[in-house]
């Protein structure tokens, strides 16, 4: 469960030195994005209790540590721009502004669920909010933002589109032919790595035959940057660059977002496979305790404040769980709608 | 709109539906420059530009996706596989993007894309590039498959797929792209069977290759005052199962011809269908003309064996005819 | 070898295999160090080690045809798909590689490689991670495909599968990893239908869950004096014909449960072939009772009315005993 | 048709340095290599022929031009290897030692084709030679020789599997996942890619974001080298560079060997794409003539020796093919076996 940042664990001097930088860099406008990142974690923590409690069923994938990464790109971006996902896509449709009801609403099998309750937790999806979808199999979604950017450049519109994707991804086929084609065409793609060092219980230096994500840029001319995915500011800024680039008519851009996942990698993985105090270490690096340090520092919130917003957004969440279980059960013929639209 | 062949009416579909609406655009591996391998966009690049007119890479995974990414964001992309075996390559995309994902959303778009796949065995091409690829996507609810016999079919089948708010995977067949005929009309609606001979013995079910040969065993056979109906399937899914079953309820009698083995065939499921409904009207088994449970041969004369021949239709035709319940 | 559940029938049984023949290994996406997502593999890694029990990143196109070099080079590759439906991006591997290659080259190499898929639905994990995939590769010739029901055949069927000189599909259904169940042989023979039930008035055909399901009904329905016996067909290619047809003969009755929507799957094909052998003995007409045609959806309930209920399967055998020619 | 050296197009000095350096490499041994590549132009233009009678059908995809390739990077395998290649693979079987009959024999679809005239031209195999294929899917091969490079790797045997690909078909899929596994696994393969400038009738710029597919290696952490695909010994110590690399236990290696083709894609290519000169500059950068005046030049053979073997080698080709007309078809009732192996 999220630990408020009043009781956050003690940080080391690197730490210090890179709040101390995000601080720097902090204003106003930032404290809307630490309450996404807030709405997210305790999205997050409900969804898992929703899971130890019988409530749901199925798997689901958990973002905690990660939120920076959805929060930060998505803050690049405007209406009109698009994004995909993947099964850990939760944090993407919260980023994007998708509400906390209703995507409970769908992982709980609800009807006024983002899907009607025909997704589930792996296929959350809100067209109207930019969210393509959330897809299941690795790598699926990246052609589908390559067919995104290309609409935005066929119809000369400097609209953009962002895949979201894992660092395990990156060694599927789909991942390959999507930047190829994204490249060659110059597309107003940007591809988001999220690399959080493991596909499901596999370290990346197991799987993947190269150091740094952003290397693979290499393969296909463009540029490749790695930035910090626990420090929400640098992943704005980071997107924003590729952004500019790609809305310019300079193609995509490779990001890779180096960052953590506190939980396992679904919810019967109790990652045990870490190494002892791995863990711990990235829970100094909390992308959220950083940014509450930089809202403060920066003068812009009390911890008071930061206090009382951490119970705002606990509350809020929490009444958007309790809305959703409300909700009734789709009907059983419900199930033929949907499958092919008319005309 | 007069006489054309097969190939010409694939080219004039597509042009006519890109001049109808400025969302239809087509890529494919070799489309544009050179006009398509099998020579069905011949013209496309130089009438219609290089923006609605895409040469790809060889990347089947990407240009499906792709498809599917434009298509939630409103355009209408026609997408050519080049050999129908190359959906291997990209099936994931076909079965469990392209098919599920106005499933998944609950309905939050449409996916109007349109695949086309060159099909079939017939021109010694090997395995790899011969296969009657429609009945690898039967199993997988959410594609329409359509399978065009006639120049006039492949027409307004065409367009009607890229009008189509779905997923459409239409399918030429290699063997008749030379095939001339006339076209008569635009549209030609999905989903239904056409009786292209009237006939009181027996029903017999085919699409594409096997239509023709059909057609021409039951024509040989109305000589001999046999009197078959034949029954051009056209779309396999959402398959018109009703005409068929009228059908039968005046033959009595049923034989589905069909390219390909029999495992998994579109044939079996109409045969499962037309015996749950029509069991009692039935005077004889249905028959099922296939092909062996082989991969495409190579040798002329392996893969001719292969095909079901009109000596083999002809045959189930009589048997059909002669069985008394 | 006593009493264990299904999951713990399929880690036994490669790990006989893999000290029986120093050519087997195992290879797939965290099968070794975890164990397997679904704890199939369990304890392999530490008695067989890194060289005999690989992880592997996520790439199946790779995987499946790795395998397939192995195989030539004289190894037996046992690969593990994650879920089946994964399937879908290696697809050209499996139906365009592993199953023509021994054709494709004369027959100068045999492939000894199996492929284990988590397969099937009613588990809530969505339309992605939940379709009976057997169906998909029924209309490509060169693969076996078995799915396994019980403990006993889940353990003797893998062990035959990895002996086989050819590729082999097994389909491990996921709602049976936790059936308990005992072993009591080391092989059972791929292509080999079995009889789990014996009757007189109606042959029902299941496989996997849908197995269990009719069986279920076969036994309340024997309490009404209705008697169904019941085949479990094991394995889909090649289909044992000719055990459901002698069964027909006596009960002159056939229907079959399908988990999957109805088009391109086994019940039709069997259908088809039972119709055309034994028309004059059936008295009823074969029914099949299938999955609707849709994605599997999501919603516990959904899902539920989705998969073929132990109410549709009794329905569908009370109007097959009703039903008189 | 093939133009004998005596009758070469005349070369100019680019061309002249490239002789004189490949002359100052070339032995005795390098008669076999000649007279290899002989028989692959030979064969490729009878083959072509054949189409043009009518004496087959479906397609084929010729390699005249790409010879030294073939044969350079069979000259660095050893028993034991193995080989993959594509439906342009007939050079590659007559390099590893497939002769002209049989594998006429398999175009012709007859009984005593190298694979009984079941595969046809696409699918040329000889698994006792080391050639475990020729696969018509773009990309299907590479995974092959993965496998192949694990057997040797499993069993504790330095054999490697080399796989030969087109330019083109580094933009698919499977390219990319085969070079990620074999880097990983550090497994005894080599990734040949015959970088003919073209993938069907699109230039390599079209369609491949990345101006040498050798940095490509980038993104596996694995050497990429370019080669000269047209000069024979080049081409053969680059791979044994690379052969020695992986026996070694050191991994795979990309390879781009650059070459040209001098037919069209295939049967039905009259290859107008091209601009106008390119053919003809590339006719001048023959490998046959260039290996042909190597040979004269180091004194190995003289011109009137090279007349001779050219002469000996298209009558023994043209024999070859007489002796596959020759032969049967196969029984009807043989399309029914092969499909599965008993036991
Ligand atoms: C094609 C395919 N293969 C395997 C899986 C199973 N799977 C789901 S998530 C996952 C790991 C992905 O790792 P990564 O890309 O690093 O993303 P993360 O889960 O760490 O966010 C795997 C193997 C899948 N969904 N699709
Ligand atoms: C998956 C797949 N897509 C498309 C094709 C059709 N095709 C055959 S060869 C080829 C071009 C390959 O180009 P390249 O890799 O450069 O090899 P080259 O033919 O030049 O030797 C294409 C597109 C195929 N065989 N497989
Ligand atoms: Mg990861
Ligand atoms: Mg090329």
């Amino acid at each position: 469960m999220y630990t408020r940042t009043s009781a956050a664990p003690e940080i080391d001097s690197d730490e210090a030195m890179v709040r101390a930088q995000l601080a720097a860099r902090c204003d106003r406008g930032d404290v809307e994005v630490l309450r996404t990142m807030l709405v997210i974690r305790y999205f997050e923590d409900e969804v898992e209790q929703m899971f130890s409690r019988g409530q749901v069923r199925g798997s689901t994938h958990l973002g905690q540590g990660q939120e920076a990464v959805a929060v930060g790109a998505s803050r690049a971006l405007r209406r009109g721009d698009s994004v995909t996902c993947t099964y850990r896509g939760h944090a993407a449709l919260l980023a994007m502004g998708a509400t906390a009801e209703r995507c409970f609403g769908e992982i709980l099998g609800k009807t006024d669920g983002l899907c009607r309750g025909k997704g589930g937790s792996m296929h959350l999806t809100d067209v109207a909010l930019g969210v393509l979808g959330s897809f299941a199999i690795v790598g699926a979604n990246l052609p589908v933002t390559v067919g995104a950017a290309l609409a935005a450049q066929y119809r000369g519109q400097d609209a953009v589109s962002l895949a979201f994707f894992g660092d395990g991804s990156t060694n599927i086929g789909a991942f390959h032919e999507s930047l190829n084609l994204a490249a060659i065409w110059h597309l107003p793609a940007i591809f988001v790595c999220e690399n959080n060092l493991y596909g499901e219980y596999s370290r990346i230096e197991a799987t993947t035959s190269v150091a740094s994500i952003a290397d693979r840029a290499v393969a296909y001319g463009i540029p490749g940057v790695r930035v910090d995915g626990n420090d929400v500011l640098a992943v704005r800024s980071a997107v924003g660059e590729a952004v500019e680039r790609a809305r310019s008519g300079a193609g995509p851009t490779l990001l890779e977002a180096l960052t953590y996942r506190h939980r396992g990698h679904s919810r019967t993985d109790p990652a045990t496979y870490r190494p002892p105090g791995e863990l711990e270490e990235w829970l100094v690096r909390d992308p959220i305790a950083r940014l509450a340090y930089g809202v403060v520092e920066a003068g812009v919130l009390t911890t008071g404040e930061v206090d009382d917003l951490e119970a705002q957004v606990e509350a809020e969440v929490l009444a958007g769980a309790t809305t959703a279980l409300g909700w009734s059960d789709p009907e059983s013929a419900d199930r033929l709608e949907d499958v092919f639209a008319d005309g | 709109m007069g006489e054309m062949t097969y190939r010409q009416a694939i080219g004039k579909a597509i042009a006519d539906e890109l001049s109808f609406d400025p969302d239809v655009f087509l890529m494919g591996e070799d489309v544009a420059a050179a006009g398509g391998v099998f020579k069905t966009t011949e013209g496309l690049l130089e009438t219609f530009g290089a923006v609605r007119i895409r040469d790809t890479p060889i990347s089947e995974q990407a240009l499906v996706g792709c498809a599917l990414g434009a298509a939630i964001m409103g355009l209408r992309p026609v997408v050519e596989i080049m050999f129908a075996d190359f959906a291997g390559v990209c099936f994931d995309q076909i079965a469990n993007q392209l098919a599920k994902y106005r499933y998944l959303s609950g309905g939050q778009s449409s996916v109007p894309v349109t695949l086309r796949l060159s099909n079939g065995a017939g021109l010694g091409f090997g395995a790899q590039h011969s296969q009657p690829v429609e009945n690898w996507f039967l199993n997988i609810p959410g594609l329409k498959i359509v399978t065009p016999s006639t120049v006039a079919d492949m027409y307004g089948l065409l367009r009607s797929a890229i009008r189509d708010a779905n997923p459409v995977l239409v399918f030429e067949h290699k063997g008749l792209h030379s095939l001339r005929g006339s076209v008569d009309r635009a549209l030609v609606p999905i989903g239904r069977a056409s009786t292209v001979r009237d006939g009181e013995a027996v029903t017999v079910v085919a699409t594409q290759l096997m239509l023709h040969r059909a057609l021409a065993v039951a024509q040989s056979l109305g000589d001999e005052g046999i009197s078959a109906e034949v029954i051009d399937l056209r779309t396999l899914v959402p398959m018109d199962v009703e005409s068929v079953a009228k059908s039968v309820e005046r033959t009595s009698r049923l034989v589905c011809v069909q390219e390909g083995p029999l495992g998994g065939g579109w044939a079996a499921s109409l045969v499962s269908e037309i015996v749950r409904s029509h069991f009692y009207h039935l005077e004889a088994p249905p028959r099922i003309v296939a092909s062996d449970p082989i991969p495409v041969p190579y040798a002329k004369n392996l893969e001719d064996s292969w095909l079901p021949s009109e000596e083999r239709i002809r045959a189930a035709l009589r048997a059909s005819v002669a069985d008394t319940a």
